[in-house]
């Protein structure tokens, strides 16, 4: 954070590598990067994914340039930079290329990368211009940089591109004008091996899908007690969600005074808003595994899991991931509800049990082989047993949407829907000791 | 190799550049798009197709605009290595920069200014004043960035032309991203500065850039803002009260500059302190659940301020627990700030995390964890023994990288609260095993020494070592004769005089190292002349060392 | 002596390995990584030979094809490209006009060859003619067993 | 369960798009095999199983379920069973498991099958893996099949026992008769496998040396046939016959010629034939041309075949083809303790190609010039290798450092020269010179009374500079520690950049050290420093105490001591601290180096 004075450039070039860290493409904007710096950047690179070190930036023991990347599929997007450039910018950049690319090619990977590097190199033109980033919404480059277009007109620029409103084009029409309000909030859990609770979060995202003609203005507000701590600037504020941030879209000076969020909100789904909670509920479900072995080709599991929340609440497609050895065979298991298969993509005993209420408890029992000739290649035990889960109709965090209008001069109805659901994100369990 | 090696698994064509050329004087459109992607692929894979520029060139003049960018691209990357050649497409550029379609005047202008050709200057100069003027903001951003361009192969000519103040026109802009480039191309052309772009007299300005700029402007703009030096504490207010909502932009980058803004303003408005310093716990907190790598950023940045300020993180200790997918080098910053963040209050819940992680299969993590319990002993005295306890645990697994580890953590502990947990002794050296790595070597010779009093066989175990002392490392070496002279001193018998004759004759002997022999001279000229003071100079008891997390 | 033959495309793919020392799995994949990423960006006028740990690798690239064998440090190294074309070109007898698929899909088949190429890590064989004699009576052998009863290799 | 074929699989494989994907695919299949080999219904998919699971193994993924499965296929009774079996093991196994107990007994009984290709498959996999318990329980069977009636298992045999005699070379004597009576087998593929086996014999063993000299004379008489006689198209290459066999026969007598005249003599004039009358247009003939160059080096050769083998190496030198230039400049550095003008002629051509293209050339050229250095050349070729230092791959330079810093003790005409081309070095590579070379610097440095002052005072300049390697600056901070005086009193030598240092700038410098992140290792070094020059110079006591005093409170173990040490006995006792910290004597010369 002491860098304070210098605005780098983001980025001297860009390079999309494959997992062996062999150079797809590349795209030079300021002729910064020298061909052997490259080289050793990338040897580096290679050495340290090679060695697990897995930091993602590599420092040129030469120069002052720097290889930042960030992983994506079996692709490394990379970008080489001056040591002054923020890291904080150019990753954030990185992803909303990554994002730009799945956006354009349904799964962004090596074959894609074959296959369409004219247009890689369309687009990375059009989003950077001598390192610095300029139009990064997918949306509007999808209007003028198309993938199988017939393109003997030369397309024309739309209007989005230089817009004050960038993320909304002129002229949207829709018969039926809708627009729906998802509020999905994500819980992660971690217990340990004395069954304590060792970090918990609550996390939400207000995801916007609008269907609405011309240029409307929607309104959108929330229960009082959501969103007291935002202008409560006292560290001692008692609201419960810690941390909010905004779509651009979000007008934040109406905000900030009628505690209303006003937007005029891009043409399709988008994410409105996104909350953390400081202060988590509960937890909704609660797993208690251990594990033990006979001899050294037996090993037995024991996992029993509950519902902790309200009994006339329902939680779906719940699945229990319990690690085992690699190279495990004829697993025996027995459980009360649900069902159990070996899953050897995972390494892992995949529990599923469809819907269950709440306050209740299920046991499982597995026996599994080990080959007796067998490299230890990891102790076990040291891998949580996970839990995914859904809860429809029910925030966590208590978070309600008072309204949801929206104003348009043409003075069409539009009809809002609002869905509330709490899903599991990284719900783990240590083995008990 | 001779040729006929190509006879077998052959299934390359040959002469491809040839079939190119030819390929590209046919007036076949469809024909020359293909050729022309099949050169561009050519390029990609790292494929010296740098002799059929002329024949590219020639195809530059094309209604085509796909084609037309792919030839762009060509020019791009090879007249640099053609610069007479490069001149032949001037005249296309020129031509395209008046094209009715903005997209093409503005991909005129660009190209022209990515080709870092001197002799290609000269000609841009008239395009670019047009089109800096050019009525389409597309256009004009484009020309902005492009200044910054021209100014890198030939500041002169910007000077001279007039560009910087027609940049700093553009400034007032009311296009977002025209605006945000302009900023940008200053900064550049002033060496990466961002001081002296803003005046007081262009704050309120500023501020209705900021909310109108596009996402990457404003980061820019924060950056501007953060090395603005402001007048007064009532203008730094005034900048921070403007800027804190951008704490809530989606965009990471944005908020992170904004927090810049707010430490480099923080010194000037004291009274507000604590709360902005509170304000910027939540967002970085939030960063966590990030992608890995933005994660890094907010844990190196949560990091470098906690060097200055731990207290507004101090309830958030949880959220730097590591979850045991995170890649290593979250985990690694992660256990950083455990050990900054430790604290009477806390350190019970970390030092259980710690003791799960010492039990990791990635090995180094595992190791650094074992060093951290130990700082935590020395930073929170009230829980040292917690940690001891928590490290003889760790020595009972007999793991020998995690024994070893413990091993060098325990000697510090021991040496900074001294006459404390010495009765954990004699059960080290009972569960000690192999010992191959030099910095626990010579922490258990260490001790040998420290505790020559008190532990039975000492003699015995420096024995070993000392017959061994040829193959150890100079750091062990000089750890061994330490603790011998301080084992004679402590215990005189002809059996430790000997040991420390044996020792000193290596050193001096048959050592060449300069540093070991300067050591053992010193010490053999003090044990020969020195009489009664040099058992208090040698076996004094050190003052207990400061330990600073940090290091 | 041989240490190790590698046979891998210009995308690192590695088509077939052999080693003739011990050599455990994590080793040989830091091997194969060494090796291809040294060979593979060499410019064809260079020499075909890179010295590497304490072995010399003596390669040949075919088309899109490198045949590696990493020999000690005292071996003839002209010879050694000599034995990488033998066993091409009894490759190509073997499967008639070879090429990189036919060793993807038969990799074992390969291997076959190469055991009557090489054995222990030294040639053991010069007649290109003996040796396709030699694979094929094994095959008509195995070939045999097959028409013969339900015991057969069927891979 | 799992009935999918090889063939499926690899082009499933194939179809993965990402390593990922391709992981997915590998354990899902992974699994059913496991599942299948535990399903005594499913045997006769074994042999496809193992298949599989060696192409898993290709991709590098774990296969270690599978060896079982290996070692009961090789003990089935089928050939196509025992030739997969045996593959699976030598892909799968590696020799330090428990399997390979069983693995040993199986191969046992295949040795004696009545089917020599039986037999093969069996010595074909103890070629590959066999580990010293292995090769006791079969050296016997491998013995007796090197008589074997076909030759197709006696060539097997004799290279298998190269793999027996290397895991447990006490087993050689009881291979040497049967070897004899091979190298007279008319048999081309046996006659190359015996050459083989005898070169292996005779390299680490006396007395199978001496009694293979015998030998000479019919090695000779094939090599001569070969070349005299008609073509045969069956071992033909490039109209050499069989190139292979020659270099093996060759190589085997360069083993036997070694050191003795007499053996020596006996082969010469086949050696000149060879020498003289190869074709060296292609590669194959080349091959020959080199095995012979080195074998007549390396040999008691006469004063005119020795002629003809440098003469062929400056041929090669001058070869348009890099390979062949290679092996020239490997072969030369052979020569160069016998016949150093031979080499000098070619000095330019060598020079130049320390500075090619390609890392394997500039690497043999290094090793070749280093060897052509001497005392007269000394000075300019190690400032041309001092200069090509500054600019060479970040790879090459640990190699080419070591290789300077030797040659200039090695050969430098002055103890002034020396510590200049060190230092230089230091700055240059320092992280590249090892401990005991500067150990050795230091040394000679103390051994130099009238260099103290000089070699303290460049010292000094260099390590001013920001970036000046660790190594540079642990070898200064002694130095100067130690010869503060010297270097502020002695009067300068000739030729030296003048340098006015007071005893404060040294304690300046070893104060900055000790400021510096990256020269935290050298913290105790610097006490140890500053204690000397507090004592040369008592004024500067004043500063250095408190700078003791500081680091008393330090984490790290050996600065805290010697902080403490030091202080305790500036404070303690005034009387003795001179006495205490006075020059040290200096090591003595290290027997190799001239005095």
């Amino acid at each position: 954070m002491g860098r304070t004075s210098v605005a780098s450039p983001i980025c001297s070039s860009i390079h999309i590598l494959s997992s062996n860290c062999q150079l797809l493409l590349s795209r030079d904007w300021r002729g910064e990067v020298p061909s052997e710096c490259l080289k050793r950047l990338i040897q580096d690179l290679a050495n340290n994914l090679e060695n697990s070190v897995s930091a993602p930036i590599v420092a040129d023991s030469q120069s002052d340039l720097r290889l930042m990347f960030v992983p994506h599929n079996d692709l490394i997007i990379a970008c080489v930079a001056a040591s002054s450039a923020d890291i904080g910018t150019v990753f954030t950049f990185l992803h909303r290329l990554v994002g730009i690319f799945c956006a354009y090619f349904e799964s962004f990977m090596e074959e894609s990368v074959r296959d369409n590097f004219v247009i890689i190199y369309e687009l990375l033109d059009e989003v950077v211009d001598n390192g610095y980033p300029q139009l990064t919404e997918p949306a509007v480059l999808g209007e003028f940089i198309k993938i199988r277009a017939h393109r003997l007109e030369a397309p024309s620029l739309p209007s989005a591109a230089t817009n004050t409103i960038s993320w909304r084009k002129n002229g949207i029409f829709y018969k039926k004008n809708e627009v729906f309000l998802d509020v999905i909030e994500r819980c992660s859990l971690l217990v340990d091996g004395n069954g304590k609770e060792t970090h918990s979060q609550l996390t939400g995202t207000l995801t916007v899908r609008s269907q609405l003609s011309g240029l409307p203005v929607c309104q959108l507000s929330l229960n009082e007690r959501a969103t007291r701590k935002a202008f409560d600037s006292s560290p001692s504020g008692h609201g419960f969600l810690e941390d909010m941030t905004f779509h651009p879209c979000v007008d934040l000076a109406t905000f900030r005074m009628k505690h209303l969020l006003c937007f005029t909100p891009p043409d399709g789904k988008f994410d409105l808003m996104t909350y953390r909670t400081l202060h988590p509920a509960k937890p909704l479900i609660n797993i208690n595994a251990t594990m033990s072995s006979t001899n050294s080709s037996r090993i037995e599991y024991a996992v029993s899991l509950s519902t902790l929340f309200k009994e006339q609440n329902i939680a779906s497609n719940i699945q229990v991931e319990i690690p085992v050895s690699p190279d495990t065979t004829s697993p025996e298991i027995q459980c009360s509800c649900g069902t159990v298969v070996y899953d050897p993509e995972k390494d892992a005993l995949l529990w599923t049990l469809r819907n269950i209420k709440g306050k209740r408890e299920f046991k499982l029992q597995a026996k599994l082989c080990v080959p007796s000739t067998g490299i230890v290649t990891q102790s076990p035990g040291m891998t949580p047993v996970r839990v995914t889960f859904e809860i429809p109709y029910n925030t966590a965090s208590g978070l309600q949407v008072k309204y949801l209008k929206v104003v348009e001069k043409d003075g069409y109805s539009a009809l809002p829907w609002v869905r509330y659901i709490t899903r599991s994100n990284g719900y783990e369990f240590r083995f008990r000791k | 190799m001779s040729s006929h090696d190509s006879r077998y698994f052959s299934s390359h064509k040959k002469g491809e550049i040839a079939e190119w050329r030819q390929d590209l004087k046919r007036n076949d459109r469809d024909l020359l798009k293909t050729t022309v992607k099949r050169i561009i692929a050519a390029m990609t894979v790292g494929k010296d197709v740098c002799s059929l520029f002329p024949d590219v060139i020639n195809c530059m003049q094309t209604e085509d605009i796909e084609l037309k960018k792919l030839i762009y691209l060509y020019s791009i990357n090879y007249a640099r290595s053609n610069p007479d050649l490069a001149i032949l497409a001037v005249n296309t550029f020129v031509k395209d920069s008046q094209d009715p379609n903005p997209l093409i005047r503005a991909l005129a202008v660009r190209t022209m200014g990515c080709i870092r050709v001197d002799r290609i200057v000269e000609y841009l100069c008239d395009p670019l004043h047009l089109a800096l003027r050019d009525s389409d903001p597309y256009v004009r951003k484009t020309a902005a960035i492009c200044v910054a361009k021209l100014y890198s192969i030939n500041r002169e000519l910007v000077i001279d032309r007039g560009f910087l103040q027609q940049l700093n026109g553009l400034l007032l802009d009311d296009n977002p991203m025209v605006m945000a480039n302009s900023i940008a191309a200053l900064v550049e052309i002033q060496k990466g500065s961002c001081a002296q772009i803003i005046d007081s007299s262009l704050l309120s300005r500023v501020f209705t850039s900021l909310e109108a700029c596009t996402e990457w402007g404003k980061v820019t703009i924060l950056d501007c803002l953060a090395a603005y030096e402001s007048t007064s504490a009532t203008e730094a207010e005034h900048i921070l009260e403007s800027i804190l909502p951008k704490l809530q932009h989606a965009n990471y980058a944005v908020v992170l500059a904004c927090i810049r803004v707010i430490l480099s303003k923080l010194h000037q408005v004291q009274h507000l302190r604590e709360s902005l310093l509170q304000r910027i716990v939540p967002p970085l907190i939030t960063m966590l659940n990030a992608e890995p790598e933005i994660q890094y950023v907010a844990l190196t940045s949560i990091s470098e301020i906690m060097d200055a300020f731990v207290f507004p993180f101090l309830h958030s200790y949880k959220a730097f627990f590591c979850k045991y997918n995170d890649p290593s080098y979250v985990k690694h910053e992660k256990l950083n700030i455990l050990v900054k963040i430790t604290n009477e209050n806390n350190v019970g819940d970390i030092l259980l995390e710690l003791k799960e992680y010492s039990g990791e299969v990635d090995i180094e993590f595992a190791r650094k964890a074992i060093r951290s319990i130990g700082i935590c002993a020395l930073s929170v005295p009230e829980y040292s023994q917690g940690c001891v306890s928590a490290l003889m645990c760790i020595i009972d697994t007999k793991v020998n990288y995690a024994v070893q580890e413990a091993l060098v953590v325990l000697k510090d502990i021991f040496r900074c609260y001294p006459d404390r947990y010495e009765s954990v002794i004699s059960r080290l050296c009972q569960s000690l095993v192999s010992l191959d790595e030099p910095e626990a070597k010579k922490s258990f010779i260490w001790i040998l020494g420290e505790y020559a009093d008190r532990i039975e066989n000492v003699i015995d175990l420096l024995r070993t070592f000392i017959d061994g002392v040829d193959d150890e490392p100079v750091v062990v070496q000089l750890q061994l004769l330490t603790s011998t002279v301080k084992l004679f001193l402590k215990r005189p018998s002809e059996e430790s005089k000997s040991l420390v004759q044996q020792m000193l004759m290596f050193a001096t002997h048959e050592s060449e190292h300069p540093d070991l022999r300067d050591r053992a001279y010193v010490y053999w000229r003090l044990l020969s002349h020195g009489g009664d003071k040099v058992a208090s100079v040698v076996t004094s008891h050190m003052p207990a060392p400061q330990c600073n997390p940090s290091s | 002596m041989i240490r190790f033959a590698l046979l891998f495309s210009k995308q690192a793919k590695i088509r077939l390995s052999k080693y003739y020392v011990l050599t455990n799995q994590k080793e040989r994949k830091r091997i194969e990584r060494d090796v291809t990423s040294r060979i593979i960006p060499r410019a064809n006028k260079l020499c075909n030979v890179v010295e590497y740990r304490d072995v010399k690798l003596v390669y040949r690239k075919y088309a899109s094809l490198y045949f590696c064998l990493a020999v000690d440090r005292g071996a003839n190294e002209l010879a050694t490209l000599e034995m990488i074309q033998h066993y091409v070109e009894i490759l190509d007898k073997y499967f008639g006009n070879v090429c990189e698929l036919d060793l993807v899909f038969n990799f074992h088949k390969a291997h076959y060859v190469l055991d009557e190429v090489f054995i222990a890590g030294h040639l053991q064989e010069t007649s290109k003619k003996l040796i396709a004699r030699l694979v094929g009576e094994h095959d008509a052998l195995v070939e045999r067993v097959k028409l013969g009863g339900p015991a057969a290799e069927d891979a | 369960m799992s009935t999918l074929r090889l063939r499926d699989l690899i082009r499933k494989v194939r179809e993965c798009k990402t390593a990922a994907e391709e992981r997915a695919v590998i354990a899902r299949e992974s699994s059913a095999i496991r599942e299948s080999f535990r399903n005594p219904d499913e045997a006769r998919f074994v042999p496809r199983n193992v298949a599989k699971l060696m192409f898993v193994h290709m991709l590098g993924h774990a296969t270690h379920f599978g060896q079982m499965e290996c070692v009961r296929l090789t003990a089935r009774n089928g050939f196509p069973e025992k030739r997969i079996g045996y593959l699976g093991l030598m892909l799968l196994l590696d020799e330090d498991q428990e399997v390979t107990m069983l693995v040993t007994n199986s191969v046992k009984n295949d040795l004696s099958h009545k089917n020599h290709y039986v037999v093969g498959l069996g010595l074909c996999m103890l070629g590959s893996i066999c580990s010293a318990e292995m090769a006791r329980d079969v050296a016997g069977e491998v013995e007796q099949l090197m008589g074997h009636g076909n030759s197709y298992v006696r060539k097997k045999a004799a290279l298998t026992a190269t793999r027996v005699i290397k895991k447990v070379p006490e087993l050689t004597e009881g291979f040497v008769p049967a070897a004899e009576k091979l190298l007279s087998d008319r048999h081309h593929g046996v006659l190359l496998a015996a050459c083989t086996l005898a070169t292996e014999m005779c390299e680490d063993d006396d007395d199978v040396r001496q009694r293979m000299r015998a030998q000479v004379p019919q090695l000779c008489k094939v090599l001569k046939s070969l070349i005299y006689a008609g073509k045969s198209v069956e071992h033909d290459i490039a109209g050499h016959a069989d190139p292979f066999l020659q270099v093996a026969i060759l190589r085997l007598l360069r083993v036997l010629g070694r050191g003795d005249a007499d053996a020596s003599d006996a082969m010469s004039d086949i050696l000149a034939q060879i020498a003289s009358n190869t074709d060296g247009a292609k590669n194959a003939g080349n091959a020959i041309l080199y095995e012979a160059v080195e074998t007549i080096i390396a040999i008691e050769a006469v004063g005119g075949l020795r002629v003809l083998a440098v003469n062929i190496l400056g041929r090669f030198l001058q070869n348009k083809d890099n390979n062949i230039r290679y092996v020239a400049l490997n072969t030369l550095a052979k020569v160069v303790e016998v016949d150093m003008q031979a080499i000098q002629r070619h000095r330019a051509i060598i020079v130049n190609c320390v500075k090619d293209a390609d890392i394997t050339i500039r690497r043999s050229a290094l090793q070749l010039v280093y060897g052509l250095v001497n005392a007269k050349n000394v000075t300019t070729l190690s400032h041309e290798l001092l200069e090509y230092l500054e600019v060479c791959d970040e790879e090459f330079k640990c190699e080419l450092a070591k290789k300077i810093s030797s040659l200039a003790l090695k050969f430098s005409p002055s103890k002034q020269w020396y510590i200049d081309t060190f230092i230089a070095l230091l700055i240059r590579a320092g992280q590249y010179i090892d401990e005991l070379e500067c150990n050795d610097f230091m040394g000679l440095v103390a051994r130099t009374p009238q260099l103290h002052g000089y070699a303290a005072r460049s010292l000094y300049r260099a390590a001013c500079d920001d970036y000046a390697p660790v190594r540079l600056c642990a070898v200064a901070v002694w130095v100067c520690g130690e010869y503060s005086d010297a270097m502020v009193h002695a009067p300068s030598v000739e030729d030296e950049v003048l340098t006015k240092v007071k005893h404060n700038d040294v304690t300046k410098l070893m104060i900055a050290i000790l400021s510096e992140e990256k020269y935290l290792m050298l913290r105790p070094l610097v006490m140890t420093a500053l204690a000397k020059i507090a004592v040369r110079e008592p004024s500067e006591q004043a500063v250095i105490i408190p700078v003791l005093a500081k680091y008393e409170t330090t984490l790290e173990l050996e600065t805290q001591k010697r902080a403490h040490e030091y202080k305790s006995m500036f404070e303690k006792m005034p009387d003795l601290r001179d006495m205490l910290f006075e020059h040290m004597p200096p090591p003595e010369a290290p027997k190799f180096v001239a005095a």
